[in-house]
């Protein structure tokens, strides 16, 4: 039985971090940023699961976290894109860049 | 899990969280199903009800030993005692702020939600105060969050309220992210998520890859912790949503979510990373090798908090930089681990929340008087209200730390507990004491304003009535900053209580 | 290892099933391109729009609406999410679970009941 | 209870103050100055008793007052602060010095026009940080009292002083800010590592190496607090490089601010130094006798430069300030009876004729609005009997004999001779130096060619302006012709300082 | 023959073995639609008293689909210039894959099964719920504002009605305790679903029509208000790719209703069990789509308020009571 390693795993959660990190940094639209935490998100999933299967100590907990982390991570985007549509409705704009009115 | 083994639990130990769950829900239901036409103000006084029996109700369980319940994912201990205390004490000032919150337009539709937003987000600082797993820690944490996200945005129709909103989301997110991928590590490695097993599993693992790993664990969950408390470097967030937000919003999270902050860094550190090895034979623990880097962040937040807040014209800016600054103060604390640290961190945050849920109680009338939160529009509030004006000396005094506050026996405590450890670090006191120094300088800005300067023209607009709730507070802080700073002794006996918490260390 | 290989062969078939789904269409296109015809004309490649000439970029500003169901869809799916190993493992757990499944539904109905009341459910 | 209630005297003033409207400024007035009474009634009475032999220590005070941590069954000292008052000969007199300095402040506040509630107000809350500070008994406590002054200090410059009043206050906020910072530092450490602030325990502690030492405090370190006590008290001094914010104090702050500061403020760093500088770290500061010689002379011959090139008659007096100072600094650093009477002395002594010189410059700014040395001259003619109290209170601080000045300048150098014939022969220059720029200003104010004068008539002195000055020269006279009046309670605190803290 | 070679090692083997499988069933599913259509046309002529299709290809028009899939594909291919192209482009396939990946859990019979995994309800639902991201991102793809107001449309109406979809069926995972649709079919021995879980059953089919954007629910492709909703501006086989991704998912559809409330390949009465399952199963599946081509024959077109508010606020309910009360009567018997 030939399996997939761990580390495998956890590299392409890293990458998946790392991505959605740099996009949750640099990009300018509102939406896409919300997009590249989820993105995150979803490498801490990948994590999780990988461990909870094949880490040091193997156990079901790890799924279970998973399973909060995707319930907030719901919770979270819900939260953000309700206050991106009011922020939308005043400012007509999703660019990050514009949100702005506050910084002397 | 059958019923024998559900009820086998202490639930009497979760008592003051099913209070304000009830509460929030009973809350939730009335405000849903009460015709529009009536006003939400009463709701307000029902959930500081709510919260002052959760408060009876905790203090009643201040006598019961150590419980653990669900498994030890729910643990009551002193630790948990003492600042869920802190807790909701905060909130029951920051309750009464928001009962007389009056920005004109844009709450009124949503006033329901905005009291018992306030209540799940403290539920969140509960759970997280009294977690024993990570798993409760993290869904606290994100109960707060999320709630907070919505709070920082309830006036929907008010732009600066939207952009607090959605630049808090933005990097709540990203911070929640990072921990949580930190979290992943630590769970991986160990193969559980309660906090007291994992810290033993912690302590035998002498393989210096896990050990590599720990540290970056740490250091990720590092990063939602600084952005909870608001230090550097993930402090960028705090001005800008300090300033946009509704006041007592804004006091909500410079005193309670910072406090949460803390205590989760706290229980965090102590449960897990304290006794981990920090090197590949055990001869050093993880904190001893790596509070360096903690204190190097006290110092630059420390810094940047001080000397930024004073170029800021508006107060709640200020004060946004100066609750850096004070994240920072509580930093050096923790960076310098030691037989007092949980106790200072107890008796600042109680001193913080007093001192600056008083300076926000005066922000949040001013902008109601005036409509400015600019500094400028203090000018001659001496003359208009003296009381105020003395009032609000009274906080930045004791932001200041000068003595005769409550805000000085902290640092003073900040300052024993970074001294008896051994070897203490001179240096991070020297930045604490100098920027220190340089807060003088805005705080007695603030001051100056009030008595010096005379007022504007526009028909003294200052000599407003203040709101009966908002007088509450007033007083409770008033007279809290100058008790505590002159007798700090009630406070620092009641933690006697605790026994320096010594359950909670082990 | 006869049952991992029965599992690794099933997922297997899925992955078939994915190829062909994609594929289908490419060769279908690709094919297609042999018979029909290509005859370019500037009117051909333009927008309809009701036999008006097309004004404006169409990628018009979306109703709110749409983003309040994204964000109430996003919600109750977690809340299946919950849903399904609780209904798989309902047996084992009993009547302790089925008190905290109502007590998490209830919760989320009241904001169902929630978004109803501030007439996010509302199409207009 | 003595003690506490003279420190905490002013207290009923305060409260009085409150209760009346702001518009009746003569009943402030009264109320203000009658409220620094109590304090100079009380320690004129601790005085009678010490001089009829009672001892001091009887009125030692001891309240629990909180505790850090809970170790009470080990040890209840422990990391306790306690609220503890005490007084010897040496704190006995400044608190003296204090009270009666306060009251002749207040009676010279009739200066001040604008907003008297506030100001008295302020000028209380100063007063009580000021007496309590000589009579702490513990680092605490001290320190409390020490930033009790700061606050109330800043806002009576900022307020009530003249045009650049704001930024002469920042700069005493934040020099004194780090000043404070820096002792804070020290007395944390103190504290940290031994678990007490009480400044009798330290100084037995801190040298012997005790029993309630928690943490070893290494000689480097002993060193290192030393020179942390040394800045931070130097600020206050000031000694040489840390003077500036000094200066602009004494020209932009209110006359009778200006008189208490530079009458008590100033004095507290003497006190600090000597307190705890050579109190719990007698050794140390023993092996830096030397820099602190030099530091003396630097502040002496420094400022008297500098005073000397002074056209703001404000000025030179502050530059004098420095410059005496500086001989508090040298008797300090000679180590031996004589020396450390001599800086005592002169620290006691410059705050008398300090106080009355910044009274008359008050007096002389009011009736002429000036204080520029080439404005000013031939008051003599115009208002003879304030001159005369110039003349007097410049012959005083030149150290004249039969006055204050002299006995303090005399057994400080006689000291500094002793051990260090050399610093003294120096020191000597800026004595004489000190003649030269404190004739060259008064007499310039004196005699010479009429110049205001002809601006607008001047008055001579009138009421109440006459009690400080005779009092206050009284009082200088009475030193110089008769010194054991300072020497006998101050006998005790030297000879602790020399043979046991010195151990 | 799947059998035994689905307990070998997985390799290249099996995977071309699969492949050629699955290409066969894609063919016959080819076939399938074809014949959808035509009896689609065919009922609602019925309905309708009318013939329809009835001249190519013999007596009932049984060529009609196959040449109007041929003249699909020699049409010319326009893709608009302002078009986002390769999302255009894409926006088929995405439709496509997913109605067809969802075939391979599905039992017809009890050994005519392609993937027999442990999950398959779970997978039905969340492929099936990709397809809509095909269609958003025609209608956004187009750039036209017809097709982009379809296109939201049909988005918000497939997530508005996956929810009751996906929540109905929380009661038959309740009753079985297994996600394989196997153990569902199993389940259903002595009775079928659709009478234990009728309410389940009404809600489920409702909600598939409209998953399907079928009459009454078919706002996304109104013709009459929006042209052709979100393949407005797609015309040739690109066209022909969401008509085929409809009926795929159609029989998808047909084949889950049965699997899971019509018990499957499982007879009607016990003693009818010598007809070969795979009748069955072709009985149920029949009488399952011409119940929804019925439907589109004789209920009018809802209106876009009635149909969102439908979802939420009776649907979602009715399907969150349904799991607690088939909760509480387990518990009870």
């Amino acid at each position: 039985m030939t399996s997939i390693p761990l580390s495998a795993y956890l590299t392409l959660a890293l990458i998946l971090f790392c991505l959605g990190l740099y996009g949750a940094l640099t990009k300018k639209n509102i939406v896409i940023v919300l997009l590249c935490v989820e993105l995150m998100l979803n490498a801490v999933n990948i994590n999780l699961v990988a461990f909870s299967k094949l880490g040091p100590v193997p156990s079901i907990t790890g799924q279970v976290f998973s399973l909060f982390t995707i319930s907030v991570a719901a919770a979270e985007v819900a939260v953000g894109l309700a206050i991106l549509l009011a922020l939308y409705r005043n400012k007509k704009s999703v660019n990050i860049q514009e949100v702005n009115t506050m910084r002397h | 899990m059958d019923i024998e083994t559900l009820l086998s639990f202490n639930w009497g130990a979760m008592m003051p969280e099913f209070i304000i769950l009830g509460v929030l829900t009973v809350l939730c239901i009335i405000d849903l199903l009460m015709p529009a036409k009536y006003s939400r103000r009463s709701l307000g006084w029902f959930a500081i009800a709510g919260v002052l029996v959760a408060i009876v109700s905790l203090l009643s369980l201040i006598p019961l030993e150590t419980t653990s319940i669900l498994y030890d994912t729910f643990r009551l201990d002193s630790f948990a005692k003492a600042f869920k205390l802190v807790l909701l004490f905060g909130m029951l000032l920051v309750l009464l702020l928001a009962e007389s919150y009056r920005p004109g337009e844009g709450i009124e539709e949503t006033r329901g939600e905005f009291y018992y937003l306030f209540l799940t987000a403290l539920l969140g600082t509960m759970v997280m105060a009294s977690s024993g797993d990570l798993i409760t820690l993290f869904v606290g944490l994100e109960l707060l969050s999320v709630s907070s996200y919505i709070l920082a945005g309830i006036r929907k129709r008010h732009l600066q309220s939207n952009e607090a909103a959605m630049k808090y989301v933005i990097n709540g997110s990203i911070a929640t992210a990072i921990t949580l991928f930190g979290m992943s590590y630590l769970y991986g490695l160990t193969g559980t998520t309660n906090l007291t097993e994992m810290g033993s599993m912690m302590e035998q693992m002498l393989n210096s890859q896990f050990q590599y790993l720990f540290g970056v664990a740490f250091f990720m969950m590092l990063v939602g912790f600084s952005f909870k408390i608001a230090s550097a470097p993930f402090h960028m967030w705090a001005p800008d949503v300090y300033q946009g937000a509704p006041t007592p919003v804004t006091a909500f999270l410079s005193v309670i979510s910072k406090a949460a902050g803390f205590i989760i860094m706290l229980r965090i550190i102590i449960f897990l990373y304290v006794e981990a090895p920090g090197d590949a034979v055990g001869a050093f623990d993880f904190m001893e090798i790596n509070h360096v880097y903690i204190a190097v962040l006290a110092g630059v937040t420390m810094v940047i908090g001080n000397v930024v807040a004073l170029r800021q014209s508006n107060i709640k800016r200020m004060l946004a930089y100066s609750s850096i600054a004070h994240a920072g103060y509580l930093l050096v604390s923790i960076a310098t681990l030691g037989y007092f640290t949980s106790s200072i961190i107890w008796f600042y945050l109680v001193a913080y929340m007093l001192m600056n849920v008083g300076a926000f109680a005066i922000v949040q009338h001013m902008q109601e008087k005036t409509g400015s939160t600019e500094i400028d529009s203090y000018a001659g509030l001496y003359k208009s209200n003296p009381l105020l004006a003395v009032t609000m000396s009274i906080f930045l005094l004791s932001m200041a730390g000068i003595p005769g506050t409550a805000g000085f026996i902290g640092k003073m405590y900040i300052f024993i507990g970074t001294f008896s450890v051994n070897p203490s670090n001179y240096v991070l006191a020297a930045t604490l004491i100098g920027t220190t120094v340089i807060s003088y300088v805005y705080y007695i800005g603030v001051m100056k304003q009030m008595f010096f300067r005379p007022a504007f023209e526009q028909g003294n607009p200052n000599r407003g009535r203040i709101a009966p709730s908002l007088l509450i507070v007033l007083s409770i802080c008033v007279l809290g900053t100058i008790i505590f700073g002159i007798i700090p002794g009630i406070a620092l006996d009641f933690l006697g209580e605790f026994k320096q918490f010594d359950d909670f260390v082990e | 290892m006869d049952l991992w290989n029965w599992y690794q062969n099933n997922y297997l078939i899925v992955v078939v099933f994915l190829c062909l789904g994609v594929l289908l269409p490419v060769v279908a296109l690709s094919l297609g391109k042999l018979l029909r015809p290509f005859k370019p004309n500037p009117a051909k490649y333009t927008t309809f729009e009701s036999g008006v000439e097309p004004f404006h970029d169409s990628r018009v500003q979306f109703n709110v609406r749409y983003y309040m169901f994204a964000i109430l869809f996003v919600i109750f799916d977690v809340e299946t999410v919950f849903l399904y190993p609780w209904a798989v493992a309902y047996e084992k757990l009993g009547i302790v679970a089925l008190i905290e499944m109502l007590i998490f539904v209830f919760m989320l109905f009241i904001g169902l009941v929630y978004a109803w009341k501030k007439k996010v459910l509302k199409w207009t | 209870m003595i003690l506490p209630i003279l420190i905490f005297s002013p207290i009923a003033g305060i409260l009085l103050l409150l209760l009346i409207r702001k518009d009746q400024e003569r009943l402030i007035k009264w109320v203000g100055t009658a409220a620094t009474l109590p304090a100079l009634l009380l320690s004129l009475y601790l005085y009678m008793q010490f001089r009829a032999g009672e001892k001091l220590t009887q009125y030692d005070i001891r309240l629990d007052w909180f505790r850090f941590g809970s170790f009470e069954q080990f040890d209840p000292n422990l990391y306790a602060v306690r609220f503890e008052l005490g007084i010897d000969g040496f704190s006995l007199v400044m608190l003296l010095l204090t009270s009666l300095l306060c009251t002749l402040a207040a009676i010279a506040s009739v200066q001040i026009k604008k907003e008297r509630k506030g100001y008295f107000l302020l000028f209380l809350i100063l007063q009580i940080g000021m007496l309590g500070v000589f009579a702490s008994e513990n680092l605490i406590l001290f320190f409390l009292f020490f930033e009790l002054t700061l606050i109330p200090m800043f806002f009576l410059i900022s307020k009530w002083g003249y045009e650049k009043s704001k930024q002469a206050a920042y700069s005493f906020l934040v020099y004194n800010g780090l000043g404070s910072a820096v002792l804070l530092i020290v007395i944390m450490i103190l504290f940290a590592k031994t678990g007490t602030s009480n400044i009798a325990v330290l100084q037995q502690v801190i040298p012997n190496g005790g029993a309630t030492l928690i943490a070893n405090i290494t000689p480097e370190m002993k060193y290192g607090l030393l020179i942390a006590l040394l800045v931070a008290f130097g600020v206050k001094l000031p000694i040489f490089p840390l003077h500036t914010w000094m200066l602009n104090v004494h020209v932009q702050a209110p006359p009778p601010i200006v008189m208490l500061h530079a009458g008590v403020l100033l004095k507290i760093g003497a006190f600090g130094l000597i307190r705890f500088g050579m109190g719990i770290f007698p050794e140390q500061f023993n092996s830096l006798s030397t820099y602190l010689l030099i530091l003396g002379l630097i502040n002496l011959l420094f400022g008297a430069f500098l005073a000397f090139v002074q056209n703001d008659f404000k000025m030179v007096l502050a530059y004098s300030s420095i410059s005496h100072m500086g001989i508090v600094l040298l008797g300090l650093g000679a180590q031996n009876e004589a020396g450390l009477q001599g800086a005592i002395f002169q620290v006691v002594s410059h705050g008398l004729i300090a106080a009355l010189l910044f009274f008359i410059v008050g007096l002389l700014y009011e009736r002429t609005s000036t204080t520029e040395l080439s404005k000013l001259g031939g008051l003599a003619k115009t208002v003879p009997v304030l001159s005369g109290f110039l003349l007097v209170g410049g012959l005083a601080s030149l150290g004249l004999p039969g006055m204050s000045g002299f006995i303090s300048e005399f057994t400080a150098f006689l000291g500094v001779f002793e051990n260090y014939p050399l610093y003294a022969g120096i020191g000597a220059l800026g004595l004489i130096l000190t003649a030269v720029y404190m004739l060259r200003a008064v007499l310039a104010i004196t005699f010479g060619e009429r110049k205001v004068g002809a601006v607008r008539p001047v008055n001579d002195v009138r009421g109440a302006e006459w009690m400080p000055l005779i009092i206050l020269t009284g009082v200088i006279i009475l030193i110089g012709v008769y010194p054991a009046l300072l020497q006998n309670p101050i006998y005790d605190t030297i000879g602790f300082l020399l043979t046991e803290g010195g151990g | 023959m799947i059998e035994g070679l689905i307990h070998e090692p997985a390799g290249l083997k099996n995977f071309g073995i699969f492949f050629l499988l699955a290409t066969l069933f894609l063919l016959f599913i080819l076939g399938f639609v074809t014949y959808a259509i035509l009896s689609e046309r065919k009922v609602l002529g019925f309905m309708q008293l009318r013939y329809g299709p009835s001249h190519v290809g013999g007596k009932w028009g049984l060529l009609q689909t196959v040449a109007d899939v041929l003249k699909l594909l020699i049409k010319e291919d326009i893709i608009p210039k302002l078009a986002d192209r390769p999302l255009f482009i894409l926006a088929p396939v995405i439709a496509f894959a997913p109605a067809f990946m969802v075939l391979a859990v599905i039992p017809f019979t009890d050994n005519m099964q392609f993937a027999d995994i442990g999950i398959g309800l779970l997978y039905y639902i969340a492929i099936s719920g990709i397809s809509v991201v095909g269609v958003v991102s025609a209608g956004w793809a187009s750039n036209n504002k017809y097709s982009l107001i379809g296109g939201m449309r049909a988005a918000a109406q497939m997530i508005s009605y996956e929810i009751p979809l996906v929540m109905s069926v929380v009661g038959i995972i309740l009753l079985t305790g297994s996600l394989n649709l196997n153990d569902i079919v199993a389940a259903q021995e002595n009775y079928w679903f659709v009478l234990l879980q009728p309410l389940a059953f009404l809600i489920f089919i409702i909600a598939s029509v409209s998953e399907l954007n079928r009459t009454p629910f078919d706002l996304p492709e109104a013709e009459s208000e929006l042209v052709a909703g979100y393949h407005t501006e797609y015309s040739g086989f690109r066209w022909a790719f969401f008509m085929l991704a409809e009926y795929v998912y159609l029989f998808a559809m047909g084949a889950m209703t049965t699997v899971l409330f019509l018990g499957g390949w499982l007879p009607l009465f016990s003693f009818l069990d010598f007809i070969p399952g795979a009748v069955w199963f072709a009985l149920k599946f029949s009488v399952v789509i011409f119940v929804i081509i019925w439907t589109r024959a004789t209920f009018p077109r809802m209106r876009a308020d009635h149909l969102m508010e439908f979802g939420w606020k009776v649907l979602l309910p009715l399907a969150l009571a349904n799991i607690f009360i088939t909760a509480i009567l387990k518990e009870l018997f």
